[in-house]
């Protein structure tokens, strides 16, 4: 059976705009892990009817409890309120939801993640156990959260920024095409990001012949797949549901012209 | 289970259900999702996602906002089509000790009537006619806004139903919901329910957009509640047969207004998405609620209100 | 005063404010109350409470219950008449650079008129019109929910009223809000101010008596927001004439959203009761808003939403 | 200008099912008191747009703050939340709003509270200066709260139950009828409590010819008197309004079969 979960705030920690919180989770990651990608629907007070979907950043089982670590940005009232709550708060958590990112047992891959996309991505670089390579982009530097645990847990890591203020100068679809350039041997991309930047990741990804994952973005209701308001566009004609089905597709099954 | 001594069982047109609290057609798609939570065998009963004669994809995303204690949706009735459900989640859906209603809606009364007979040969507890969901433009609106259409659609349904009771699902946007339940009571309608969402628009201020890609949706939620106990007392005064509430219940409270104004039984649907286990506490605090008012019975709340 | 360069005023009718938050009818009394709190001279206009030609005590208490994010209330119209108005409100009221809007209900066409004439002689700035008060049997409702009843109404009233402009308060209540502003607009008003509110119904489940005496009331508050802007929306795309935007503001985003939706101004009512600095604090933001736009006016918000 | 308070909570204490709070309320009671019987508009959080009235018990101008005692009983959503604020906490308060008890100079009065309409009696009792009497009821001897105030304050405090567990085993009404008896100098009866309790009392003042104000409930909407929700129905067939008109009204006014 499913359930949702009162989660204590152990850690709490500002990352230039973001802020990350880690929760522990009970049994969450034990009886719900699919893979890095997943997210969590949290409910951001008793004012507020609809939960927040907010991805795993990192997650780990644990005794007593497992840990799932998210981040987030305030872009209004739900995360506003989130962005309030203190190491000791209580937060009403459904989770682990949704398919993640699919990856093959020793596989290698390009993980591309953009502002509040980034830390998703964490979970990519741990579940590939340091064999992946990172590219982090965002507005300027202060954007580019976690860099030093992708130091960590990547191969390689590369950034790039819009304003120039952190490596290189432009958008993240670039550094993708220097790599896949470079280097012929990645098992796929996986991305997370807005979704400009993950139709250009897609883009080069299919220039180059090689899988790609993304995960996408929509609004949502229920969050388990019962209330189909999180429709996502197939490249088919059909609709997804992002929580459901997603939040991460093939990039080839998803219709960018939306 | 409940606490309590209080016998929850309710009767809606013939149909007995263990407890009177139904979830809301549309927000428990067809059970299997919210059934990873609990026993789909705790509810009342399960009115299906709407179900049309065609499989259809909806209308595109963005289709919810949020509004001040309120939900605005615009899904535009995507499902699988009639016969995938009967193939593919009735079967499932018969797994559970719960009563079954599937939500229809069609274009034309002649395709209410095919989906009747389709249903009534697979053998659902019940058919819930939506006459009244305010996304779809063809029809939809129209049939609910209109007593002689509402009236038409009803006959067809009936006529096509064989022996499962069928139960017209009223909108709130209008003048005068009484003269719809009039009008569908004397077609023959086994049940009304109510109410559907109410339209309206939420817009972002910054993109200059409405939230919907359909720029408006229909409300539900507890910002909905009083005009749900309003129509449903005001539908109870003008017709005989019974009523299923619904329209921002997500306490044992709100169903209990509900039943006092008229309904037999409640629907829970937008408390849902805050809370997967609403359902399950609005049936153990109504039990409470009877308990605590000395009721040997739930139903023995229905219609009970003392107007001044 | 608020802290941005951004020009405020709007212009409604031919009536010039210097900013675009009005205070609501009826919430505000004819402003001696709320004029302890704040100098009135920082609205942009003041709807008075609603006159009728002779003084009135209104319904029974309790006239007020509480639902999630709204209120319904039940006054019923409790005034001193248009004569009290004008002799002992309206002077008063001229004390301070605000536009006085004077709201009225008659029992019949001619009511209307007669207060028109007495009100446009005593001056004021603006007449609202309203056919829309859902708590007085006599006429009120029947006036707000039929074209050719509202048109009526309209038509005595703008040939009463002389140079003074004339705005027709529409209800909520009905299947299709387009045709009856498209009927005042034709009777011609000058302007029409929406959303009235909406009618619902609270119940207490112990005593099972309604909670208002009366027992269904107007909904008003946040609940009705998203059905305000919908409306808003709507008339805005059937008629010409301009809009007074009402239903549900509490802050400077939800005046934004109304505005957008094709108000020019906007009136702020049940807010007040949780903050009665609330119209204060909407213009503020409304202008913090405009600024952050890049506007130089407020009113350049006015219809811009950009629909899928 | 009359203004809205942010108060800080500077004590709490449960007595019986009652919360008794103080709160430093600025310039609060300096501006706005007009005698014991006024109440205070309290907002109970976000998620309720009405605030509460709730009748100050006692008040005195203090430096740099002023200080109000309130006392409640939970009866729904509102007094839920503030029954649950801490000392500590802040509450948004109107007040002090309406017209309280009219007392003259050297007055000696009959107090009578009824339950949670004890309280609202203590500051007549503070404002008559030992002068006058108290008449305390409740259905059992835990709802006479503050007994040891009125001791201390009141020249004589007698007791009413309705089920005898303290005091006069019986209502009010015949204690304000045997006081009456035996002392034809009060300069009138003050009252608050259920409108049942008051209707008797006002009936027992009207027959013994003395003077008596009592103080109405009604919800409200506004609390200032612009909204016009909070009417009380006049003996003369006119409708008053509780926050402003009252909410202390001379009992021959009301119309006790409303
Ligand atoms: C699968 C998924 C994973 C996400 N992961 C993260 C993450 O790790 N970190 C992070 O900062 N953000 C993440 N988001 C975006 C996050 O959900 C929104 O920023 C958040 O819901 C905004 O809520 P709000 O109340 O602050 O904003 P408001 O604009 O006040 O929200 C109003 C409503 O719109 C919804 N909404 C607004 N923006 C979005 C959005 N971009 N996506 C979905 N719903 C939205 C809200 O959930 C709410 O229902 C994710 C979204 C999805 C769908
Ligand atoms: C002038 C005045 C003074 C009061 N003084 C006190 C006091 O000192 N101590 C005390 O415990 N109570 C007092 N009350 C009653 C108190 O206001 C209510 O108990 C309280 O409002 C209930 O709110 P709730 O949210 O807990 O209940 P709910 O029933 O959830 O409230 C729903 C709505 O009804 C209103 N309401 C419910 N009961 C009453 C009532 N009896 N009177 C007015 N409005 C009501 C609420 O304010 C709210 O708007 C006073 C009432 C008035 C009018
Ligand atoms: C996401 C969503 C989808 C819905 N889909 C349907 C539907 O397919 N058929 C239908 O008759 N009603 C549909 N409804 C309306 C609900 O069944 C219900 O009448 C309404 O939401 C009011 O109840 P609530 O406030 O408890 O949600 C839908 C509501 C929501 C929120
Ligand atoms: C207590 C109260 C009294 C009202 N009285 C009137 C009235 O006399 N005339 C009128 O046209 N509208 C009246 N209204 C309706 C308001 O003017 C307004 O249309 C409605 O409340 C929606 O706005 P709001 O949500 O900001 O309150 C009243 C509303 C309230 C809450
Ligand atoms: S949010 Fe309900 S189906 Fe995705
Ligand atoms: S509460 Fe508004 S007038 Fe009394």
């Amino acid at each position: 059976m499913k359930v949702e979960r009162k989660c204590t705030i152990v850690a709490r920690e500002e990352m230039g705009d973001a802020i990350y919180l880690v929760l522990e989770a009970g049994d969450m990651v034990r009886t719900s892990y699919a893979g890095p990608g997943q997210f969590v629907h949290v409910k951001c007070g008793e004012g507020l009817l609809l939960r927040r979907p907010i991805s795993v950043c990192s997650c780990q089982e644990d005794v007593p409890n497992d840990l799932i670590a998210i981040a987030f940005e305030v872009r209004g009232d739900g995360t506003r309120w989130l962005a309030q709550r203190k190491v000791g708060d209580t937060l009403d958590v459904m989770g682990l939801l949704g398919n993640g990112f699919s990856i093959k047992p020793k596989g290698r891959y390009l993980l591309v993640g953009g502002g509040i996309g980034i830390p998703p991505m964490r979970g990519c670089a741990q579940a590939t156990e340091g064999r992946s390579t990172a590219i982090l982009g965002g507005r300027s530097k202060d954007k580019i959260i976690l860099q030093s645990c992708f130091n960590d847990e990547c191969a390689k890591v590369l950034i790039a920024t819009d304003d120039g203020s952190l490596g290189h100068h432009g958008f993240v679809d670039a550094l993708v095409r220097q790599e896949l350039e470079q280097d012929k041997n990645y098992d796929g991309v996986l991305a997370c990001g807005p979704k400009p930047m993950l139709r250009n990741v897609a883009n080069v990804a299919q220039e180059f012949g090689i899988p790609c994952q993304v995960s996408m973005e929509e609004r949502m209701g229920c969050g388990v797949g019962a209330c189909l308001v999180c429709a996502c566009d197939m490249a088919d004609g059909s609709r997804k549901h992002v929580c459901k089905d997603g939040p991460v597709f093939d990039s080839k099954e998803v219709d960018w012209n939306a | 289970m409940p606490d309590t001594n209080v016998d929850l069982s309710v009767t809606l047109a013939g149909m007995t259900m263990k407890n009177p609290v139904v979830v809301a057609s549309g927000t428990f798609g067809f059970g299997r999702e919210y059934g990873q939570f609990y026993d789909l065998g705790q509810l009342g009963g399960i009115c299906a996602k709407g179900l049309t004669l065609n499989p259809r994809e909806g209308n595109p995303a963005p289709r919810i906002a949020e509004t001040p204690m309120g939900i605005l949706n615009s899904v535009g009735l995507q499902n699988p089509g009639v016969d995938a459900f009967i193939a593919h989640e009735l079967p499932f859906l018969r797994n559970f000790d719960v009563k079954v209603i599937a939500n229809i809606s069609g274009n034309t009364p002649e395709e209410y009537g095919i989906m009747c007979e389709k249903l009534a040969g697979a053998g659902v507890d019940m058919i819930e006619v939506n006459i009244s969901c305010p996304n779809v433009k063809a029809g939809g609106l129209a049939y609910g806004t209109r007593p002689e259409l509402a009236a038409e659609v009803t006959q067809m349904a009936k006529s096509h139903a064989g022996k499962v009771p069928v139960m017209v699902k009223l909108s709130p946007n209008v003048t005068d919901i009484t003269l719809i339940a009039r009008a569908v009571e004397e077609a023959g309608a086994d049940a009304v329910s109510l109410i559907n969402t109410l339209r309206g628009m939420r817009i972002d201020v910054n993109t200059r957009r409405p939230i919907l890609k359909m720029n408006t949706g229909g409300l539900s939620g507890p910002a909905v509640l009083p005009v749900a106990v309003r129509m449903v007392w005001e539908v109870a005064q003008a017709v005989k047969i019974p009523i299923l509430g619904m329209g921002g219940v997500s306490r044992g409270e709100d169903a209990a207004q509900l039943m006092l104004a008229g309904a037999s039984a409640v629907a829970v649907g937008t408390a849902l998405f805050a809370d997967p286990y609403a359902p399950i506490k609005v049936r153990d605090e109504l039990g409470q609620i009877a308990q605590r008012q000395g009721l040997t019975a739930v139903k023995e709340l229905t219609g009970q209100v003392k107007p001044w």
